[in-house]
């Protein structure tokens, strides 16, 4: 399969306009993609919808995107390490929605491959299951929780060939295969591109098919929390 | 008040006693990421991050922190023999499937019954529930870490919670600085006064009867 | 009554042709496998395999097999570069979300709207959908290639189904020993008449109206 | 993790009783575990309940139990590769039910990650879902279907170490990994077992945390329906 899906950033980031429902792959930074980041904020890009598991840190990852007040509204887990999204959330210059993480992660898997939603009982007994529809399900109670989609999906990973097949790296792994699967198109900045066929076939995590477009990527351009 | 390092660590050994030999563990950031700490090197426990990793081993020397190899709070760490890597659906996966024995976290309140608040404090920003509620929900034990009262000395051990509830009875038991108490079918059994508190010191910083 | 080796192949080379360059493809039992055989070497097509592979290649030299490296229907292939091995969740997880661009495969009815029906016969033993429902209701372009009649002579392409539907409206295009038809919206257009039959003999071996 | 869970076969089949609730991995007959099958055979165990994605075939994998008149109920996609578990389902000898495949692989899924179900529209306008509870989702309908468990899944491997981390091989792999978290006690039948460390933790896709017993396989012992 030669079909070529190697492009320049600049092409990558037609897809990303003002309002976009852009979904991310990442956790506290780690598996964010930095180019991308770095051309959406260069791009000037503003209004986004963001879909991911959390907020980053303000000067880490899609975090930088609210430092640059480039973000309308968010579907996550929680922004406990970002507080200038959470400053943002207050003064209700963002709209922001929780989900129990292991939640969020199911119903953007769910978006990736083709189902309505999912049935999940955490969160039962708590507010986060208020003004939720619920099921009962052999007698035992359950939320019915919609499936997740995004218009771009942006990932990071460590290896890609042309056709998309991609290669995570460690814990950068996190919620990059679902977001890969889940978007109408998906951009995967890769850190080595390498031949198609030199990818072990057993050891591909995202099939090329879920992906439309792969960048080079140029690395991470922000110090970590922990190296401050 | 918050708590001192001296004892912060002093909780975290307590905690560490309660880790048994082939555990799962989960542990939350704060005080519980200390624990880790005081696991003597001979017992083989299996740490379970939930941004993907099965197996974190300790920290890794300085200098040679690996930026994609983090736990749930973005710390670097490594691995040991055993471990995995797998996304955010089966790290979850293994939390409501009820393969966590342990997962060890932090608190604004507990309950008499083991009601859980950690997540919402009213008034202030909602920073969201993270993984908080999965863990808390689906362990098969939780215990709890926390300074035994409020920064203005109110107990944060009740009878019933004033806050949001992060999941209903689900702390088994709560370690603080002053003592260590068992949540019961019949109420909080306390196990241990942690010196230099006393008895009545523990009792009267307490908002639940303590049966002992 | 059962379609000649000539035939089979004739109808699978006529099929082949529906394959673009680019396209994932998935190709069900029986003659939709044979279509594999007609696609030139140059063009490159990704063929989906729903038991978890994407990118199968050829088949094996006899003697060369990988018990483990089978198509949907159990039979040994190979790996074009590129491939990919996945669960089943994958594999169907594909489907639902609508990536293949096109699947093939055998009916027993098909109706003028592209109803599909080829897993139920009434009183004869029902030995499941498998994937087929998936499939069907799923791919971008669905292909039937079946024999123009069944075993008693009476047609296949119907107004309206008789038996049990697959899925609804689904099939784009019929090929069969006869002709090649495509499902249009306003009924069945008759694109070609395949030799040696004749205009009047495919018209009457179908049980809807053909536009010609 | 030094927590060793190779055991014999005999113990291994301790839990596999009389009336078990019993799913399995494979596809075709590819990836069913040979020896626990022959071990169960052997074992006299009969009355099953089984769950997997088919039949196999009479002579090739979970079929040989059919044959053998081990089986009473059968959730499955299909059984048209095994003519005599279709006679016995025309005979009344056992119940079979069936649903679309990548609706059954969801279902284990579900079961093995702690969800009640999924919505999924496959099936729907078919008598595939007469009789099925739907629920509509921003306006679509869906069916809601219920997470499947057993009480003992088993699974063929081509590696595991004695923490139970598993690897599969090639096509192999199919229901496997969903068979391996769905279940109250999983059972890996593994062609290779190596030492705990040794396999690469970025390509484990079955995390040992979900298997209770590693046993050695003894291999295939049929003849593929191809070599006839």
């Amino acid at each position: 399969m030669d079909k070529n899906k190697v492009v320049s950033m600049e092409e990558a980031l037609n897809a990303i306009k003002d309002e976009t429902c852009l979904m991310y792959g990442g956790f506290g930074g780690v598996g964010n993609p930095p180019s991308l980041i770095q051309g959406i904020l260069d791009k000037g890009v503003k209004g986004l919808h963001l879909i991911g598991n959390d907020a980053g840190f303000p000067e880490i990852g899609i975090g930088r995107l609210f430092t640059a007040e480039r973000v309308q509204t968010l579907i996550t887990s929680h922004i406990g390490s970002n507080p200038i999204a959470g400053e943002q959330m207050n003064q209700g210059k963002i709209r922001v929605t929780f989900f129990p993480q292991g939640t969020l992660a199911e119903k953007i898997r769910a978006g990736g491959v083709g189902l309505g939603g999912i049935l999940v009982d955490v969160g039962l007994g708590t507010i986060a299951a208020m003004e939720k529809m619920t099921t009962k399900v052999r007698g035992k109670e359950y939320i019915i929780e919609p499936a997740l989609t995004g218009e771009v999906g942006i990932v990071y990973a460590k290896q890609g060939d042309a056709y998309g097949n991609l290669v995570f790296d460690k814990s950068a792994r996190n919620f990059n295969p679902m977001v890969a699967m889940a978007s109408n198109l998906t951009i995967a900045e890769v850190e080595e591109i390498v031949p198609t066929g030199e990818l072990d076939p057993e050891g591909i995590i995202t099939p090329g098919i879920f992906v439309n477009y792969v960048v080079q990527s140029e690395g991470v351009n922000w110090p970590w929390h922990w190296e401050t | 008040m918050a708590l001192g390092d001296v004892e912060r660590q002093r909780i975290a050994r307590r905690a560490a006693l309660e880790i048994k030999e082939g555990m799962t563990v989960n542990l939350g950031i704060g005080i519980p990421t200390l624990v880790a700490d005081y696991i003597p090197a001979e017992q083989s426990v299996m740490f379970h991050a939930e941004n993907g990793i099965l197996g974190v081993g300790p920290s890794p020397e300085t200098g040679k922190e690996d930026e994609n190899l983090c736990n749930a709070g973005g710390f670097p760490v490594t691995l040991i023999p055993g471990a995995s890597y797998f996304d955010s659906t089966l790290a979850f996966g293994m939390i409501r499937r009820g393969l966590i024995d342990l997962t060890i976290l932090g608190a604004l309140e507990v309950s008499e019954k083991g009601d859980l608040a950690n997540w919402i404090v009213p008034g202030k920003k909602v920073p969201g529930m993270g993984g908080a509620i999965d863990l808390a929900q689906k362990s098969r034990r939780v215990i709890v870490l926390m300074n035994h009262t409020d920064g203005k000395g109110r107990p944060k051990i009740v009878s019933t919670c004033s806050l949001p509830l992060t999941a209903p009875r689900c702390v088994h038991l709560i370690i603080t600085e002053r003592a260590v108490i068992e949540v019961q079918e019949d109420g909080l059994a306390l196990k241990e006064v942690l010196s230099p508190y006393s008895l009545q010191e523990v009792v009267k910083a307490t908002g639940a009867p303590l049966m002992y």
